[in-house]
């Protein structure tokens, strides 16, 4: 993609780790870059900034080639690249094709690459105003202009009235809106935040999300967002690229992330569980998995794309008792309510190695799969309860209400039976 | 020159810029208290004459106008280092010796080392500071020593004469071989005590005007008074031996 | 409690000299021997060439400092060559600093001789050679405190500088060096200090030029030729200088910059 | 790139100095000038004294340099005379400070009267001078290189330790004086180079007995007096150990302490 | 409450600011400070820790008086303390009741108090093992005999492999269990963590916060958590104590505090709903409330203890349509699930300034209350939809599955009902 926004194929190495990303943002858009730990996300962000070197590939912004190779005025991959910057030899077609030539290296400083550091990085002895007018001061702006223009900026943040406050003078809130306001001043071609909320308290960071996402709504500039908060990709992001070990594993927009994760990664952000499968079959309306240690598993829904798994979103597990007297322990969706549930269609009591089951509202629920209790959490009001399957020692997790259930059934080590609800089982 | 208009600015107050009536003058050191009376002298005599003169050691004020400080006249303490001078052909026609100095024994005021001659510079009990041989009045002091047959164990060695008195006058030696002049100058923190021997070695001081004096005239005049009668018996008043 | 002893100690090792200066200082006489044309001549002379010097010194010495930290990219082994080079006029007697320059800006000079030859300007026994020498001898230390305080700097700082468009030199004008003001106050207050009290290289190099070229140190070695009590006011009152500056200044220094 | 141009006149200006040193060395004599009983008398005095006080200096100096970060809590006026009395020394020319260490230590010193009187003690003439005038000379670069060190550890793992019981001396010994080892190392190469250049109040306090208290710097001065290419030679062989050492240590300094 | 533990009575003031903190936590017990920003909770921890001197009140930790004042050997509420290491004089019963005796200040270092700071504060140059040994050492235990404890409490915290890593090799979660082993390694006899968890990614949380929760549940030594983040006080401490400006609003377990906020802070941390009603008057077997603007709304259980409030958590809270066809917009827990909730018997399209309402399960549910929607953040899966109330300008927050909500509907300046579940309604 050439024009407006950016387009980039980032190859590079640090020392064993690679890292091999494409990426395209069009301006206006938010992009959400989500990754674990190590994943190479700032390494990504680095290397954008013009802070690290690629080892290939090539960055484009707003069709000008910041950095990287160009074969024969087209990118890497073959895509035509608009010529604006380039080498001149590639332009002129005087290149052989499938001749590397050294694309220019734009430096940091020239890029009008935007860049919000986790750590803000405001400078400590200036106002949040002239933090806000360095960049068009760093630009030649006159005094008085690059005033107007960070007062404006800092209006847009909604903090003209903290504009003479030095940054110690700052809550954590307040300097990364500052920091917004100060990259967007230097009117970037591209945003890049570095985790722009992972410094502040939990209990600050829903209003200063509702904040970032209502500026960023109005930036017409091409935005990419690395973050470990799925929360935050949700609320800012227009679609999400999970990054695992330098490789891209997942895209799309932040809901169908969500809803449907690739990885045990992704999953781990909704507290879903995915399987790897051993065997996927299709079914008449449905699918089929064969999974480690003899556990088969049914989905109502057709196999999906994308690469095999079985996906089971927290609200398709429910606990039942294997222990004590047969009876429900408790679960996800269906049982969440206080509401007359529709509890009678399920299976009770234990049932080992069997697949399919009973009918259920949506689809078959699965017999109970026999399991044990290895974790309990409370989420705010809920429980998080662990399990791990005899079979295949597959571990899943199941969600139920703190007023709900029977806690004491919930010690770790307690005997209880999975049960799977085939219609929100995703089985690729 | 252009280095100079700074200070020439900034010193309105001393000098005026007048092209001429106004020289430099390198001096060693020890004559800084009779010079001065001679430089008052020759000025009042002098109308419109400036003298200015910058006291340093010898050797170091030797190595200075050999490095090309705007000098008209030096007046060394030795005549070793007016060597220095000469041989680099900066100086005009023959250095003059104008005076002389010898060494006699300091003593702090009231002798507690009881020293009476220089044979008594010998004794363990007493403690003697001593020129380093490589200056000049330590080099004297050899000459001295040996020459009466007297061989001390100096407690210390110093780099110069002022060095070795600070010591009498502080009282950390019970004696020191330095100038007269030295000892003249100290006033009552310091006994002098003859060394006797009218043969006893002395050091030459030597003046010269100086080949690329900026007003040769007021340097020759100022050179022939620190020879005249009144700057010698000046200089005599301050310990010299001069004639 | 124990470390108050060394601590105690080495201050007085430091103080105890000065305070028996005191004491032996001719009170009675302190008077009329300082209150001297040429007394006040020196004073002038001191004060003028230790700014100046310092002044230099913050010119010069501000990008050097910037230089060593910029070297950290280059061969190790030139780097350390650069820092040991910067640290020679410490190794150095001051006496022999000043042989030194004179063999290279003296009239006969590595340097002085093609100056004096084609502009017809010797440096040496101007109040210039005064400033030079006491540059040579007193900028290292404003290089190695500058040097310190650059480390400490905030790299990230310059790449969001960088980030904004700032060309180097604008990053290190506009946010560099703010922040590192109390480094380089705390820099220019030894430099100045070590300036002002700097004797070997000047007098060697600059002579004693009353009014010219002697400074109150040059005073102090002169007068204790002929009159040692004179040259005791006169540290005095180098002393209460330096001490006074070092008073007023610090402070400063210590509330520059960031709070 | 503009910065390069004050930076190398900078460099320049403490470099060609030096170089003029070394292109008027008596190359074709150097050997022999060098190879004498009393030239390795000078350097083995000076390298043990330069030892000795860098020693002394870290033993006073780092406790006074803890007391003095332990000052920010006194009241504004003692903070600011301790400091400014800290770097007396600085201001001092060195040929006043050696007299003021006399009037405090000679024989009939301040102190050292009784010390003669009571211990029959007296310091003046030996090494114990030496090294006493190099420490007052050179401990202050010392003690600010270390304050400054010290200022820069997060005051954090103080507390931390004290909530783990440690005491105060426990916890400096333990984690701060560690972690600003770079900055103690710093300021004793410092400190070294300052003492081994040392020249006026060594000369001064402890004469320049051969063997016993001539150092080489003293033994400039001398040679000076007579030999001036011996002098040359000399300050080469000065120059050449202090930026030996300088070199030597510079690199350990910059990797000590974490990582 | 003398013997094991820590009994304090906290009076500091900080320039404009006071603290007024009265706290018990048993031995092996944890308890959790809460509180927004600059509510005091560090400002305790130091007064604790001895870094920051009291200006009244005292501390007693297993019965050593280490700070503060006491009257005639009992505190100044009239408690008798244990006598161990009060002033001679309270004890001979020499002081006169009402005399005011300085107590002794213990300082920090003699304190055994454990602090494990945010930060973490390992000294960087030292390894795992040496870090965890200092405390031993500092008292005085051979360095063999302190580097074995040090290893055993590397074992309980898990990380005896990692005992020879300096700081710098060590994750934020691996430092943050070195720091508890510090800590305990000291054998302190009251521990403080100030928001241990806060420096971790919120990916790396749940896991350390499990990590944490094992170490402490084992420890025998009064634990203090300072926590900005209710999903820590509910994992990890026994009790709750939430302080707001400096003084106490709320105590009890992370349970009872979190499902019945007393303040709209404690509200917000479930995203609950709390108004302070203008007058509550008891009806028969429930409780009526008037609020601002002329509101009305019932809850079927009696008035409550503590302070007046009207609480309603997010479960209570459902939307229906008002501009649009008459319909269900979402909302609380009994609308969660996909199952055939009891949506039957819900009241329906729009009616203003009624109160009371149609029959529902479990109690009358309230008559639509006009309100418009002013903001829409996803939290994961499900939707948070913030609305005001037309009358009173009463905020609240309802929350529904992402798949479930018709988003269109619920756009910023949308017209909702708002409709409350009486059942779970709380009146006080
Ligand atoms: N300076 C470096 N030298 C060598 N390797 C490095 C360097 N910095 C990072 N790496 C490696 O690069 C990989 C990617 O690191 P990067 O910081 O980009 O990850 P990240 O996704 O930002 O992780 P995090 O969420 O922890 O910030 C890691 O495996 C790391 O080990
Ligand atoms: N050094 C200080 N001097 C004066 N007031 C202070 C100081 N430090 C804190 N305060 C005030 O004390 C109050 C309590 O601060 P404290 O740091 O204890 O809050 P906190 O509950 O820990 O907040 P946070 O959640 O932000 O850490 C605040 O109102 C603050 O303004
Ligand atoms: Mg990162
Ligand atoms: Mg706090």
């Amino acid at each position: 993609m050439s024009g407006g926004g950016l387009s980039a194929c980032l190859r590079l190495e640090r020392g064993s780790f690679a890292l091999d990303l494409d990426l395209e943002v069009a301006a206006g858009e938010v992009v959400a870059l989500l990754g674990p730990n190590g994943a190479g996300k700032s390494t990504a962000l680095a290397a954008l900034a013009g802070l690290l070197p690629l080892t290939g590939g090539r960055v484009v912004v707003d069709g000008e080639v910041l950095d990287g190779q160009v074969l024969d005025g087209r990118g890497l991959d073959g895509r035509v690249l608009d010529g604006r910057g380039l080498d001149g030899r590639a332009r002129d077609g005087r290149a052989l094709p499938g001749q590397v030539l050294d694309g220019p290296s734009v430096p940091a400083r020239d890029r009008r690459v935007g860049t919000v550091f986790q750590d803000h990085r405001l400078f400590p002895h200036l106002t949040a105003l002239e933090n806000v007018a360095f960049g068009p001061r760093s630009r030649g702006v006159p005094a008085r202009a690059a005033r107007g223009r960070a007062l404006d900026e800092l209006r847009r943040v909604g903090l003209a009235d903290l504009a003479d406050r030095r940054p110690g003078a700052l809550s954590g809130g307040q300097s990364q809106r500052v920091a917004v306001a100060r990259a967007l001043a230097a009117d970037p071609r591209l945003l890049l935040l570095d985790e722009p909320l992972a410094a502040l308290d939990a209990e600050q960071r829903p209003a200063l999300r509702a904040a970032l996402a209502d500026v960023l709504r109005d930036v017409p500039v091409a935005t990419l967002l690395v973050t470990h908060d799925p929360v935050d990709a949700v609320a800012l992001a227009d679609r999400v690229v999970v990054l695992e070990g330098g490789v891209v594993v997942q895209r799309g927009t932040p809901t169908a992330v969500l809803t449907d994760p690739h990885t045990p990664y992704v999953a781990s952000l909704t507290g879903a569980t995915v399987w790897r499968p051993l065997e996927v079959a299709a079914t008449e309306g449905g699918a089929r998995a064969l999974l480690p240690g003899g556990l088969a598993v049914t989905s109502a829904r057709p196999p999906a794309d994308g690469p095999p798994r079985v996906s089971v979103p927290v609200e398709a597990v429910t606990l039942v008792g294997l222990d004590g007297p047969p009876g429900r322990v408790g679960g996800g969706g269906p049982a969440c309510g206080a509401g007359p549930a529709g509890d009678a269609g399920r299976p009770d009591g234990a049932g080992r190695g069997r697949s399919g089951g009973a009918g259920h509202a949506g689809g078959a629920a699965s017999a109970p799969i026999p399991a044990r209790v290895v974790g309990v959490e409370q989420r705010l009001s809920r429980l998080a309860v662990t399990v791990v399957t005899d079979q295949g020692e597959l571990s899943a997790v199941a969600e139920l209400p703190l007023a709900a259930a029977d806690r004491a059934r919930l010690r770790p080590g307690a005997r209880v039976g999975l049960v799977l609800d085939p219609a929100r089982t995703t089985i690729a | 020159s252009a280095a100079d208009g700074a200070p020439g600015a900034a010193g309105g107050a001393t000098g005026d810029p007048a092209p001429t009536g106004s020289i430099t003058v390198l001096a060693a050191a020890s004559l800084t208290g009779p010079l001065d009376e001679i430089v008052d002298a020759f000025e009042a005599r002098t109308p419109g004459a400036e003298v200015t003169v910058s006291y340093g050691g010898s050797s170091a004020l030797a190595q200075q106008v050999v490095a090309g400080s705007p000098v008209d006249a030096f007046l060394s303490a030795s005549s070793a280092t007016m060597r220095t001078v000469a041989d680099a052909d900066l100086v005009e026609g023959e250095p003059v010796t104008f005076a002389r100095n010898s060494l006699q024994i300091a003593v702090p005021a009231g002798d507690p080392g009881g020293v009476g001659s220089l044979a008594d510079l010998a004794s363990p009990d007493v403690s003697v500071a001593l020129c380093a041989p490589e200056v000049p009045c330590g080099a004297l002091a050899v000459q001295v020593l040996e020459a009466a047959g007297v061989s001390v164990v100096p407690a210390t060695l110093e780099p110069d004469v002022k060095s070795a008195l600070t010591k009498v006058e502080l009282g950390e030696v019970d004696a020191a071989l330095v100038y007269r002049t030295d000892v003249v100058a100290a006033g009552d923190a310091v006994q002098g005590v003859e060394i006797g021997g009218d043969d006893a070695p002395t050091t030459a001081y030597e003046a010269a005007r100086l080949r690329d004096s900026a007003d040769p005239a007021l340097a020759d005049a100022f050179v022939a008074s620190v020879l005249s009668a009144d700057g010698r018996s000046v200089l005599a008043d301050a310990g010299f031996t001069v004639g | 409690m124990l470390v108050l002893v060394p601590a105690l100690v080495g201050l007085a090792l430091l103080v105890l000299p000065a305070v028996a200066l005191l004491v032996r200082a001719p009170w009675s006489t302190l008077g009329s021997r300082l209150a001297s044309e040429a007394v006040l001549d020196a004073l002038r002379v001191s004060l003028t060439s230790a700014v100046l010097a310092t002044a230099l010194s913050l010119l010069l010495g501000v990008p050097l400092a910037w230089l060593l930290t910029a070297s950290d990219a280059w061969p190790r082994a030139w780097r350390r060559l650069l820092r040991a080079v910067v640290t020679v006029p410490l190794v150095l007697p001051p006496v022999v600093g000043g042989i030194a320059l004179l063999y290279l800006l003296g009239r006969t000079g590595l340097l002085g001789r093609p100056l004096d030859a084609v502009f017809g300007v010797t440096i040496p026994f101007t109040l210039a050679a005064v400033v030079i020498a006491q540059t040579f001898v007193a900028m290292p230390f404003l290089v190695l405190s500058v040097e310190g305080a650059l480390r400490g700097v905030d790299r990230g700082l310059d790449e969001a500088a960088a980030s904004l468009g700032a060309s180097r030199w604008y990053a290190f004008r506009r946010v560099t060096l703010p922040l590192v003001a109390p480094g380089v106050a705390a820099g220019a207050v030894l430099c100045f200090a070590r300036a002002l009290g700097e004797f070997g290289a000047t007098i060697t190099f600059a002579g004693t030029f009353p009014g010219r070229t002697q400074t109150l140190p040059t005073s102090v070695y002169l007068a204790q030729q002929s009159d040692p009590d004179s040259a005791v006011a006169l540290s005095l009152l180098l002393l209460a200088v330096g001490v006074g500056v070092l008073l007023l200044l610090r402070d400063r220094w210590l509330t520059t910059g960031v709070r």
